[in-house]
């Protein structure tokens, strides 16, 4: 059980509108229906104004490098699978820097939560084109425009067959909040891209142009059928669908390492006589 | 007696089986050994050489002239006949090699046909050759049907071939050889063979390491293999990383998280890991890095030897932090450079990497065994009921020493933040100019000299007043022993060992600076061409070595090499 | 115009019987077709097996660093855009180590014909376990068996929007061929991920076990559908399916900067006297 | 007249934008001056500050003390009210701040409230601010109308509410500011105004690079952004590239293809580039790398300043191979820099870096104007016909200075072929040690005391035979210089400063060492705690400073803080 107050944290160093804030909404309200309290999750974060985002609530926090969440939040899993971790990373942080990473992160199923702060800019570093930056979006370092087509992060994760995949709107704090529940509610690696304007630098993918084009799901989608689930994904125009866009049960990394099958390694007390028989083999 | 038996052969013919199991049988007699491999950045083909040593006493470095040659390609007679020593007898297939040789010291044996004929297979080609050199060398075959069943186990319908395969192979070398006039005494008790790579993994489990992640780069691989096989018995979980940058950030996390944690590498995945290791610098997260060398600059030559990457490691991180580097160069010195790594990287909260290089890590040597009591554990952490009993937690608290707390997140109400930007005592980010000083005292000055504190000074081993003296560092210890044994009788010579390398050890509380300064020749050696153990040791110390040994082909001294080069000092 | 011996080069240091024999035949049949002269091709290459590919041929080569083969051969593309440039990386080379370079220089759409020598293993480093790897399969880095899903190239290539998406199989090296004919016909970025049987460390996925799964796709398949193509690309077990299975004709990088519109980068001029008016605007 | 403009807001608030346009003012009044910034890792909020000196003489570094404080934030005041010179006024915003200050010397002004009644808009209070300042100073405020007119050219419709505004700051600041006596003379001629990074992209374009790659990193995105504004014009590619990795293989695989080429980046990014530094080294392939620190360790403080890195950049890389290190101090040391490092580059075929610092990446300073035809340009490389014309080509031929032909491929029928492993001539992989030796010898030994004697001494400025030296490098240039200027009235004294660090200038060939060793204080100025360049000086000369000078708290060194350091040294 906690409350909302034990995850209020450090006074927020965002603009004053910033996406994020909703999503900082939506966190507190999930942590508390979730029950969870503060010292039981770690939150891993990178760095962009994504990356600020535990400093601004409360818990246990990894804020490391830029790009790199999603292999420090493996190890703290493969360290302590009892522990829930929560990865919060940019678009840039996770799709850019550290687009590899989350490639693999995909194919293990680790059980982490990963929350991107989906902006379709670079916000911290003052507005450079991100991977997702729609073609055309002029910038100070795309004075010509964005070249390259942007990159469907929830296509390409059902592509790499990622088991929990949804997409948010920082501006639907209710819907945000319940897909976060959904995430921690699911086993397995679970992707929540979240569409958050950048109101510094985005002029473009405002909050405006998100409301107008977002909706919900229809209550009876069903998020098991991965061909639907690539078609709706590519919806990104006119119309973007937000939701649990693909689910999938299928056993996490942790599960599948016999080594894990007891007490988390943090636990393991040392036992140096098991050595006696590997030395043994060396004979 | 002092032997060296040399197997020629390409990649993928199986040099190394031979290899290793006359080593199982010259330790298992209790004789001494050290081997090394030469081999190529390819799977089949080429030409590759497996070299061991063995003798009555200790050995520790190769050595050029060879007592018993065997070669399963057409290139190991033309390319090391010519090192056979004066009693050397060499054997080879007439098939691989295409011609017949009509000098003495070279029988052709059909490896293959003996095989067959013992009835064997022909895969069992690799068991004749190994039964030939124990029969040329008068030693018992039954040591090798011992090590056979041993090694077969897991498929004993493969022993009685292998057996009898050993045996016609050991008839062909006792009674094909005239020139043969070997004689191996009886060793004394059994002793273990060790590869470099094995002593690193050993002593990081008997320290307590729970997580290993690595990226597959020679000549770092055997350990992660070696892990890899043993983490379900020790409770290790060993994770291949999709790269170098998640390995070592998957370590951080796991020592974030509560855990002992390592990584290891070669230079170009060590460059990947850099900017992690510098992140290990300011969330002040215990990691042991092991960085295993081989001949850059990038791919290089990756199955090859150098000591190039010293001042790499020194300064590899932008910012600056507190690291420690050391550097073992034995299977004994690397328990222990392990152990301490594991110890100082959890006291200190600083990185700590162990510079090896593949000539350590591909050799093998016998050891009587291991002692497991020598391995020290002390838990840092603040853990469970003692974390919850603390009333407040601050990551990154000021302390007299430097050193803050490091807590195990979870296990208390207390939460634990940390960061790569600055921060304050909780861990959170942070702009202002006071608090920066701070922590870049807390972190840097106050630790430095403690840890400085903590660094062995060089082994100081041969003359106490050398006339000569010589310098150096990692593997080079085995062939730099053996030259001060071999010079001692004629020369006041000594050789000072650096196995910790920084922060370098302090010439105020030791005497090894008088040592150097003294000495009429001061040598510094190493497997490099612009002496890097020579630069840090005049940025450090001053002192400028006008003389030194540098070999940079990718090969190891041999102990003939070094002495052939010590010549114009003595 | 060149012959098959103008495209000889160094004696392959790969194992007898590998597959890579066949990519390199298949290759040197390609160029003598297209009419390429060895030095009117630049050749990229990682490290690996693969790696070696451009030594056994005979071209301008760069055998650059493990993993970086796109982002060097980007570079060249964008210094002289009228050089073709062929990359050859192994799975774990491209996929794995560097995996981020694929997401985006198929983002980019630049134009390099990227060749994948998937052998579904490292070969080169002796047998672990590569982003390929079917799980389950044991490795002595893997005891327990590979852990993580297997990446399906060609699927998540689709799903990035790559241009030209291929499979081929060296054992074919007839048709082989005709995917790099038609991988240098194509205008854009394109994918050939090559089935390479390694005979040292796979033995699971075998020339016999891709020979008994692999077919052609029908003559009549629609390369230019891509949601059939995505479930196509999934379409890897009993059957596996070879040739394009996508293409999609869009701008390259090369034609949508500016300041490519004219000659290379290469061949331009000196011009200092353009920097007058530069320095003006800081006045 | 030596007056400093302090300018103090949150960040969005515009402080950047009065602070460029003052400082037009002045340098088109033909006036000197330095400027430099202070901010936080945010986009809004928080507070900064952009402060000006300006004067009729060369100025080069930060004073302590202000005379104009502008304070937009309720920060502002209470954080630098202190730091007015005896002569000095403050304005501030009194809604922003909350309260009104009774202390004469700071005057309230309603910034937006005046650009409103004047006829502009709410956001044309910067405007009124700037009017304000040059209303103080006694100056023209036509000069800011004209500049206002050229800078809003793009959008004419906001020139004549923006004239208005500035207007009416003027009159305020002329008529409501009783303690001013400012005195401003006429300067002569025009200045321009240029920031350390676009110095750095004019000399790299003006050298003849065309291609640029990177990753944003602050302070180097500076760089990144004026390159991609003038790429049109100049004919280059600037790619933003998804990583540093891929930033610099990018830039290696153009310099392959046959253009001049460079990267820039920051620490942590330059963590991801080692390998490919490496890569250049082995592969002999010119590159351009900009290192512009700050302080570290990780992220640290992104948008401050430290010189921790040089040592880091001068063994990043595993193996071992030549590379140049420059640290320019001043624009026009950038422009020489840049074009040295391009010279060098193409020349010995081995990566440059040149170490800039946020301190100077966010500076600018005021010049009479860039002399272009300083800039040298030699094309090194073999194309079109000179290439054809060659009957046979090996692109890593053993040569007399070790440096092969560097070939275009494309432009002749020989094929260009090249290596990370190590390589014989043509380029193709080898695994001989003999080869490998060579390789070694032509790469390493050959190059290097070729390229040390290209590199030249410090600067020494100051007294002949000083009793005291102030040695530095880099950023330091400024406030160093004016130091000695500052004493030299009343002490023997002189600075060394290095812009070019590596390899280390020849002792042998210049004098600065005897200038060092006979100076009774041979005093070491560096931004970082440990002293870098410090210890690369003792393991390159064996000289030991015992008088250091260390700032590490992210700041820059100002005039005041600097002579006050050098007190117990009078
Ligand atoms: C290795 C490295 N490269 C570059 C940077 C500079 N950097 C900081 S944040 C950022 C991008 C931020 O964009 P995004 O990840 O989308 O986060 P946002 O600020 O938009 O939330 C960059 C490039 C860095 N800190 N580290
Ligand atoms: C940075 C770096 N990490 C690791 C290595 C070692 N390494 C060389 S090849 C290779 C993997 C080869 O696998 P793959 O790319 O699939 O090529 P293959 O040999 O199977 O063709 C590795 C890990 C390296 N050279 N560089
Ligand atoms: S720059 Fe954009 S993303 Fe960053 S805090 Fe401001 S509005 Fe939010
Ligand atoms: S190891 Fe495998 S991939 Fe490499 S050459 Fe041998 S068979 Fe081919
Ligand atoms: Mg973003
Ligand atoms: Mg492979």
């Amino acid at each position: 059980m906690s409350t909302s107050d034990e995850w209020r944290g450090q006074k927020p160093a965002w603009c004053p509108g910033c996406g994020n804030f909703g999503i900082l909404t939506a966190f507190r309200r999930a942590m508390v229906e979730l029950g969870l309290e503060p010292h039981r999750l770690i939150a891993v974060s990178g760095i962009g104004q994504s990356g600020k985002f535990p400093h601004y609530t409360r818990c246990n926090t990894f804020n490391g490098l830029h790009g790199r969440t999603l292999p420090v939040a493996t190890g703290i899993r493969l360290a302590n699978h009892e522990m829930p971790v929560a990865a919060f990373a940019g678009d840039g942080d996770c799709y850019g820097e550290g687009g590899n990473h989350w490639l693999h992160a995909m194919r293990r199923n680790i059980d982490v939560k990963l929350f991107v702060h989906d902006n379709q800019v670079y916000g911290l570093t003052k507005g450079q084109a991100s991977p997702t930056s729609v073609p055309g979006m002029k910038t100070p370092t795309q004075p010509a425009g964005v070249l390259a087509d942007e990159l469907n992060p929830v296509a390409v994760a059902i592509a790499m067959g990622c088991s929990f995949v949804a997409r948010g709107f920082s501006g639907d704090v209710e819907q945000l909040a319940g897909l976060m529940v959904a995430a921690f509610g699911h086993k397995g690696f679970s992707l929540v891209d979240i569409l958050q304007p950048c109101v510094s630098f985005n002029r473009l993918n405002t909050f405006e142009w998100y409301r107008d084009r977002v909706y919900h799901l229809e209550s009876d989608y069903d998020p098991g059928d991965r061909s639907a689930a690539y078609e709706r994904a590519l919806e990104f125009g006119e119309r973007i669908p937000t939701g649990v866009l693909y689910r999938q049960e299928r056993p996490t990394y942790e599960d599948r390492l016999p080594v894990l099958a007891g007490a988390p390694l943090v636990r393991l007390p040392l036992e140096p006589d098991r050595l006696t028989r590997t030395l043994e083999e060396l004979y | 007696m002092d032997y060296t038996i040399k197997i020629g052969g390409a990649a993928g013919q199986g040099i190394a089986t031979i290899g290793e199991s006359l080593s199982k049988v010259f330790s298992r007699s209790g004789l001494h050994l050290f081997s090394f491999q030469d081999y190529e950045s390819r799977v089949r083909g080429g030409h590759n050489f497996f070299q061991i040593r063995f003798s009555d006493r200790p050995v520790l470095a190769p050595r050029e002239p060879v007592d018993v040659l065997v070669g399963l390609d057409g290139e190991s007679i033309p390319l090391h006949g010519g090192e056979l020593s004066d009693i050397g007898s060499a054997l080879y297939d007439p098939t691989a090699s295409g011609t017949e040789y009509g000098d003495p010291r070279f029988t052709g044996v059909p490896f293959k046909r003996l095989a067959v004929d013992s009835g064997g297979a022909e895969v069992m080609a690799n068991t004749v050759a190994s039964g030939a050199v124990l029969g040329m060398l008068g030693m018992d075959v039954s040591l090798l049907e011992a090590v056979l069943t041993d090694t077969l186990s897991r498929h004993p319908e493969a022993v009685e071939g292998n057996v009898k395969a050993a045996r016609a192979g050991h008839d062909f070398g006792s009674n094909n050889c005239p020139r043969c006039s070997f004689s191996v005494p009886e060793g004394s008790g059994r002793k273990m063979v060790i590869e470099g790579n094995q002593a690193l993994g050993l002593a990081a489990i008997a320290s307590g390491c729970r997580f290993y992640s690595a990226y597959p780069m020679t000549p770092s691989t055997g350990i992660l293999t070696f892990l890899a096989g043993h983490a379900e018995r020790h409770g290790l979980v060993v994770e291949q990383a999709e790269d170098e940058i998640a390995a070592i950030n998957m370590a951080l996390g796991a020592s974030f998280a509560g855990v002992r944690s390592m990584t290891g590498t070669s230079g170009g995945g060590f460059a990947l890991m850099v900017e992690g290791v510098s992140l290990a610098g300011m969330t002040e997260t215990p990691v042991v890095i092991v960085l295993a060398q081989r001949p850059g600059p990038a791919t290089g030559l990756p199955t090859r030897t150098e000591q190039a990457d010293l001042l790499y490691a020194l300064f590899a991180g932008h910012g600056e932090f507190p690291r420690v580097v050391l550097a073992p160069g034995t299977p004994e010195q690397a328990f222990r450079a392990v152990n301490r790594a594991f110890d100082l990287t959890e006291k200190y909260q600083v990185p700590v990497i162990i510079l090896t290089d593949q000539h350590y890590a591909d050799s093998t040597w016998s050891l009587d065994g291991v002692d497991l009591s020598a391995f020290e554990y002390t838990d840092y952490r603040v853990r469970g009921d003692a974390f919850k009993a603390l009333p407040t937690y601050r990551r990154h608290a000021f302390t007299e020493t430097g050193v803050s707390p490091l807590a195990v997140p979870g296990d208390a109400p207390h939460v634990v933040v940390t960061d790569s930007d600055e921060h304050d005592e909780d861990g959170h980010l942070i702009e202002d100019a006071a608090t920066r000083a701070r922590m870049v005292d807390k972190r840097f000055l106050k630790k430095m000299p403690l840890i400085r504190g903590e660094i062995e000074p060089p082994l100081h081993y041969g003359s106490p007043a050398p006339e000569i003296t010589l310098v150096g560092w990692g593997s080079n210890y085995g062939v730099m022993k053996e030259a001060v044994d071999a010079l001692s009788a004629s020369r006041d010579i000594a050789m000072l060992h650096f196995s910790e390398l920084y922060p370098f050890p302090d010439e105020s509380a030791s005497d090894f600076m008088d040592v150097i300064r003294s000495s009429k020749h001061a040598i510094c050696i190493e497997s490099n061409v612009s002496g890097r153990f020579a630069w840090l040791a005049r940025a450090e110390t001053g002192f400028d070595f006008k003389d030194r040994i540098s070999r940079y082909d990718g090969r190891p001294f041999t102990l003939e090499g070094l002495l052939e080069e010590l010549d114009v000092y003595l």
